[in-house]
């Protein structure tokens, strides 16, 4: 009976809940000073979250959309919260992602953060969690914002908190703060342009009334402020230079959960503008995917491929391999075909997956012998062959390894590439993962066939550290070999959200 | 279950047993269960009904992961013969490394065989590159790792060709299943070239000799089973009757043999009559009659047993005297008489001679040859002879003996079982015939063939003889082509006029390949403008630009 | 002529807004102090409020609190509700900008980007 | 600061009837302008001014740290709390009407409610930066330096 109405309180309040447990957890950590409780607090609401975000994909997959007025108030006057097929797919990577990364926390954060501030550590990666949430499942321009800017400050501070062991962080926090800042505000002035133009900041709303007025000016203002401003938080080319800076000096579970969360959620609020909000009906929007984003898509992968196998700390390679990746999302949301768009989808998450876990094993090695300097890891994997292993596994993710989930998302690129006629960009895709090879390849010469250093000293990596980053590795490499569910949830998103594509394309 | 079972491709036996290998105590226990894995792994498809099993999709690709016919049975069969004898040689070694990389080599190449799609052949192809590459670093050293590393690069390089002819023939017909196919578009010639590098054919090569000599003493057994067979495979599969392949098949068959005649290192040298053997091979594959396509597959099957063989020799030989440079050996008979012995088989298996397994099976391929391939690939023995029965015979037979140990025990039971392999099929073909995939019945022993190869080898012998009279034999002067430094002064100038636009060539592309990686560097490199930390200010002022190329896109 | 001088002129929100969202990203761009840039920044997100507020603004609308008297014109609040959330966002942006700073200070000795760029680069191990 | 005796004298008097406008405008907000973004911030000066003249430490022996920290919380969690209940009684999120007998009268209720949240939250996240960042000065705001 009880068990019964719980139910039926928890499918009701479904697309609401995913956000509110996270949310109302946060200050729950604040006022508990303990750092054991606050710890216990913050895994058991990523872990509700994460069951309630499967909930929901479950239950939009079964009766498609879900809409959740706040405050009763009805949907284009009040706020709407709206899981679709698209959300729905992205909701469960993030809310899955934090749930590894806290007990990931627990091990490695005692490096990072004194106990005393623990509490504040993770009810700012609550928050975190919450705002990308948040920005996720509104249905709300103007809430988008908010929401966004409520994980970015959380994240700032996230990134901050390395500054312990390197004052670097600092500087690393500072910079993020300042160009995250100036694409939300660009981002919010592109709103403006939206609300001008339309009198309305309901995503569904404002797609209907943008496809039966013609585009002018001020939509199309509105359409720039909003790229560059997104374009900005996912780290799209020359506009990444905050990330890999901010990935290197944060500890290693905020640099596990950013890479595979926030750029990601940005991707997401890049494609539902462009697909659901702008539609792309106005030819100018299909002509600068075409003539910008692409180009910058391509460059990206190219650059910050090549930029990476110079690299000699491992954490920055991979935090440039995480700007290539997002090159290959943003091609795929350029081909401006169902299979592109499926592709991006498919890489966010399976590159979520691989990149989390990657970072995580990363930091696992980072612990152990104190430096992530390839310089001075020479011949570590014999000392740590298991550690070196899942980092291998991982970097075979990245170059595109059939059984990996990266093959998946490439596989899914290249035939979406095919399908819209454009050999060149299959042929630049399998090109690129020589590079992605060359850095990879650089790693496993250095760990497994340096001299080593007989001095060093490893030091134990805690279990809480070592489950979760395996745990994540096994869903990676599980995704790589029964991709279904994710090829479909993809497949499904993507179809759902290209009816509005009319006469574009080709 | 019994579908699921049978829906597996034997080459997952091969997979898990490399999986559960660390698992294992490493001692007797494991080495029986190595053991068991070839002998598993035939059992499991020995006896199926032939048909497509394992047929799954994939990404929305319909794959078979396992298909079973006479070809494919057939090379299984010779994959795990090739595998238990690698194996049994290794059975004194400790090294889980190269134990695991050697089962899922094995493991790969059998899926590869079984391969009924294009996908899937792909995956393995890749596979045993991956996994083969660890028993050439197995040995350790900047040379190995090297030579590792070229061998890698060539491999995975033929496997990205194959993925890119996949693909395009997808584009062009919608399927993805590996029968046989024409040189008609850009995708076959592209899965070709594929197939050819891994074949080795003459100019897309040299990783092989390259590669191999440089393994670990086992290792260099394992890979000369696999690797060149898959492709050969994969030839007689996809390019059946592809009439270029003969023309390529004479040269492979003979280019390689000077090589192999002025090599000092014995196991290089070995390494070029592989080469040459497979130009035999792939004469067969281009003729493509049913006779043919059974010499050349029956000459795969053998010669997969004698290669295997000599390498197992020679790696004894190695072991035992520390050394393989046939200018620092001699008399080995006295000091390794078993080795002697079956090296004897496996060189007079190589050359062909009646009586060995080389024979009844080359034998098919001649005789569907027209008389001119005939009369080539008749001189081409003679140089078999002259590099594999002479020049390792000087070796065992002649010269003082050098201080070296006898193989061990199971080193010499391995070697023993291969030499009574080659021997078998030499002595009762039929035996042999029976498994080849098409059923044309043939008559080894009759006197046209038997002759032919007689005047061959007897040729070979008295070149060989000559040679040594007049002081050419080649380990004078080691480590070089044989033919150029043969070519006397006047030829060595005309080497080295024809030499000079290569080397100046050769050095502009260094010299751009230098320029080329310090300017990306430079570029790129930590310190590059790419990848230097940039001022937030500057960061800013990106973002002001790429909003400034928008807004200017509005108004185009 | 007049007709540009009028739209020019009739607009004159939208040029402020564009003045001060250039003033401030300039600031951004130019000043190497860590404040200044925070500054800056300020002056930027101010610009944006400016440019909700005066988009919502009806003329001669009073502040939309219900009065009880008939035929009144009230601004159009939503853009200003808004705004109230931007600004608050723009606080904590600025007080984890200052914290920052503070903890640069600390530990850096400087708030100069250019200073601490060279620290960056010395103490960089090759 | 011991000595500026016109500061002391003058915040003593002003700092009650800044904390009564605070409470007014939050109180006041439900059915005109006012409301816990400003009521909070107002609020929060009263106090920033009491630290200011009389010293941070006698600041946090009025308002421990460790109060402000919860109360911070407190008023998220307030906001938050007052639309799950809003939940559990059947409603939407945030939606107040089953606060009350009538919708409107529960409105008034639930705003109430959230606005006081806001208020707490904004007055003491105002005073937490602001002892923030003021803690960490060296000494105390000496007289020359006026």
């Amino acid at each position: 009976m009880i068990a019964g109405a719980t139910a039926g309180f928890i499918a009701k309040h479904l697309p609401v809940l995913v956000v509110l447990v996270p949310l109302m957890a946060a200050p729950a950590c604040l006022i508990t000073g303990n750092r054991h409780a606050t710890w216990a607090i913050a895994t058991l609401a990523s872990w509700t979250s994460f069951a309630l975000t499967v909930a929901l994909f479950i239950r939009v997959a079964g009766q498609g959309p879900l809409s959740y007025s706040l405050g009763g108030w009805a949907a284009p006057f009040g706020i709407e919260y709206r899981a679709d097929a698209l959300n729905a797919f992205i909701l469960p990577l993030i809310a899955g992602i934090a749930s590894f990364a806290l007990p990931y926390a627990r091990g490695s954060i005692g490096r990072d953060v004194e106990p005393r501030q623990q509490n504040l550590f993770y009810s700012a990666l609550l928050l975190c969690l919450a705002g990308l949430l948040g920005v996720t499942i509104t249905g709300d321009v103007f809430n988008i914002f908010v929401f966004l800017e409520i994980s970015s400050l959380a994240s700032y501070v996230l990134v901050a908190a390395g500054g312990g062991r390197d004052r670097r962080a600092f500087k690393a926090a500072f910079d993020y703060l300042i160009m995250g800042t100036i694409g939300a505000s660009f981002f919010v002035i592109g709103i403006g342009f939206l609300y001008m133009a339309t009198g309305t900041l309901n995503i569904a709303d404002l797609a209907h009334r943008l496809a039966t007025a013609p585009a002018d000016r001020t939509v199309r203002m509105a359409y720039g402020f909003i790229l560059v401003g997104i374009g900005l938080k996912l780290a799209m080319m020359p506009l990444h230079q905050w990330l890999p800076n901010a990935y290197s000096y944060a500890p290693p579970a905020v640099t596990a959960f950013l890479a595979a969360t926030a750029t990601k959620v940005s991707l997401y609020v890049l494609i539902r503008f462009l697909y659901t909000v702008f539609g792309l009906d106005d030819p100018f929007e299909a002509q600068t995917l075409k003539l910008l984003v692409m180009p910058l898509g391509i460059i990206g992968i190219f650059a910050a491929s090549t930029v990476a196998i110079f690299q000699n700390d491992i954490r920055r390679m991979f935090a440039w391999s995480s700007i290539a990746q997002a090159g290959y999302m943003l091609t795929g949301i350029a081909l401006m075909t169902p299979q592109g768009l499926a592709a991006s989808l498919v890489n966010i998450v399976n590159h979520g997956l691989t990149k989390g876990a990657l970072f995580m094993a990363v930091g696992m090695l980072t612990l152990a012998t104190g430096t992530s300097r390839l310089s001075d890891l020479r011949g570590i994997g014999r000392t740590m062959p298991w550690t070196m292993a899942a980092i291998l596994a991982g970097g075979l993710g990245l170059i595109g390894v059939p059984l990996t989930a990266g093959f998946i998302s490439k596989w899914a690129l290249v035939s979406a590439a095919l399908d819209a006629g454009q050999w060149w960009l299959a042929g630049a895709v399998l090109l690129s993962s020589l590079l992605a090879l060359g850095y990879v390849w650089r790693i496993v010469e250095t760990a497994c066939f340096g001299k080593a250093d007989e001095t060093r000293v490893i030091e134990p990596v805690p279990l809480a550290m070592v489950i979760p980053a395996w745990g994540l590795l096994a869903v990676s490499l599980y995704a790589g070999v029964q991709p279904a569910l994710i090829m479909e949830g993809a497949n499904a998103a993507a179809r759902s959200l290209l009816p509005h594509l009319t006469g574009v394309g080709g | 279950m019994d579908m699921l079972f049978q829906s597996l491709s034997p080459a997952f036996i091969y997979l898990a047993a490399a999986l559960v290998l660390p698992l294992s105590p490493n001692g007797r226990v494991r080495a029986l269960v190595l053991l068991a894995v070839p002998v598993a792994a035939f059992a499991s498809f020995a006896a199926m009904p032939y048909g497509e099993y394992g047929q799954i999709r994939f990404l929305g690709l319909a794959l078979t992961l396992f298909r079973l016919d006479a070809l494919s049975w057939l090379f299984g069969l010779a994959f795990s013969i090739a595998a238990f004898l690698a194996l049994l040689y290794a059975l004194h070694l400790r090294d889980s490394v190269q134990q695991a990389a050697t089962l899922i080599y094995a493991g790969a190449a059998t899926g590869a065989v079984f391969a009924g799609d294009l996908v899937t052949l792909f995956i393995f192809w890749e596979a045993t590159a991956l996994s083969s590459v660890l028993l050439i670093w197995a040995k350790g050293g900047e040379a190995s790792y090297k030579a590792g590393m070229r061998y890698l690069v060539v491999q995975v390089g033929s496997g990205v060709l194959l993925f890119a002819g996949l693909a395009m023939l997808w584009r062009e017909t919608g399927s993805l299943a590996f029968e046989a196919m024409t040189l008609e578009s850009l995708a076959t010639w592209t899965i070709l070239a594929a197939f050819a590098i891994k074949a080795a054919f003459p100019l897309l090569g040299g990783w092989l000799a390259d590669a191999y000599p440089r393994s670990t003493v086992t290792g260099a057994v394992t890979l000369a089973a696999f690797t060149t067979k898959l492709a050969i495979y994969a030839l007689a599969r996809g390019f059946p009757g592809c009439d270029i392949l003969i023309p390529v098949g004479v040269a492979m068959a003979l280019l390689p043999l000077p090589y192999a005649l002025g090599a000092d290192d014995l196991r290089k040298s070995l390494a070029y009559l592989l080469n040459s053997q497979l130009g035999f091979m792939v004469v067969g594959i281009g003729i493509g009659t049913p006779l043919a396509i059974n010499g050349a597959v029956g000459h795969a099957f053998a010669h997969i047993i004698y290669d295997g063989l000599m390498f197992m020799a020679l790696g004894a030989v190695l072991a035992g005297a520390g050394t393989i440079k046939e200018s620092e050996l001699g008399g080995l008979c006295k000091t390794m008489p078993w080795t002697a012995g079956f090296i004897l088989i496996g060189a007079l298996s190589f050359a062909a001679l009646p009586l060995t397994s080389g024979f009844v099976t080359k034998s098919l391929t001649f005789s569907a040859a027209t008389p001119l391939v005939q009369d080539l690939l008749y001189a081409a023995s003679a140089g078999v002879f002259m590099a594999a029965v002479m020049k390792t015979g000087r070796v065992f037979f002649t010269g003082t003996p050098v201080i070296s140990a006898e193989a061990p025990l199971a080193m010499r039971f391995a070697m023993g079982l291969s030499a009574l392999l080659s021997l078998g099929i030499g002595l009762v073909p039929g035996l042999l015939y029976r498994l080849l995939p098409f059923d044309t019945p043939y008559q080894p022993y009759s006197l046209h063939p038997v002759l032919m190869q007689l005047l061959a080898s007897g040729a070979g012998c008295l070149i060989w003889l000559a040679l040594a009279k007049l002081g050419w034999l080649p380990h004078e002067l080691p480590g070089m082509p044989w033919l150029c430094r043969k070519a006397g002064t006047t030829g060595a100038a005309i080497a080295d006029a024809a030499k000079r636009p290569w080397a100046r060539f050769a050095r502009w592309r260094k010299r751009l390949l230098d320029t080329g990686l310090s300017r990306t560097f430079r570029m790129a490199g930590p310190d590059g403008p790419l990848a230097r930390t940039l001022p937030v200010g500057s960061m800013a002022l990106w973002v002001v630009v790429l909003l400034g190329v928008t807004l200017l896109l509005t108004y185009l | 002529m007049a007709d540009l001088i009028r739209s020019i002129a009739g607009h004159y929100n939208y040029w402020m807004f564009v003045i001060l969202m250039m003033t401030g990203l300039f600031i951004v761009v130019s000043r190497g102090n860590l404040i200044k840039k925070i500054a800056g920044l300020n002056i930027f997100q101010t610009s944006v409020f400016l440019f909700y507020i005066s988009m919502g603004k009806v003329t001669g609308g009073t502040a939309p609190v219900n009065t009880g008297r008939a035929g009144e014109v009230y601004s159009n609040p939503l853009p200003h509700v808004l705004i109230l959330t931007a600004i608050v966002v723009g606080i904590a942006t600025t007080a984890v900008g200052l914290a920052l700073a503070v903890r640069i200070k600390e530990s850096y000795g400087s708030i100069e980007e250019d200073v601490i760029e060279d620290m960056h680069r010395t103490e960089r191990p090759a | 600061m011991e000595h500026h005796l016109v500061l002391r004298v003058v915040s003593k008097l002003i700092i009650p009837p800044i904390l009564l406008f605070g409470l007014y405008v939050q109180f006041h907000g439900d059915h005109g302008a006012g409301g816990g973004f400003q009521a909070g911030v107002i609020i929060a000066v009263a106090f920033i001014l009491y630290g200011l003249v009389f010293g941070i430490p006698r600041l946090l022996r009025v308002l421990p740290w460790r109060f402000i920290r919860a109360s911070m919380a407190a008023g998220v969690l307030l906001y938050a709390g007052t639309g799950a209940a809003s939940m559990l009684m059947g409603a939407d999120y945030l939606d107040y009407a089953p606060f009350g007998a009538t919708p409107v009268e529960g409105q008034h209720l639930g705003i109430l409610l959230v606005e006081l949240g806001v208020g707490i939250t904004v007055a003491s996240v105002m005073l937490a930066i602001f002892i923030a960042f003021a803690a960490r000065l060296p000494s105390q705001i000496k007289d020359e330096e006026w």
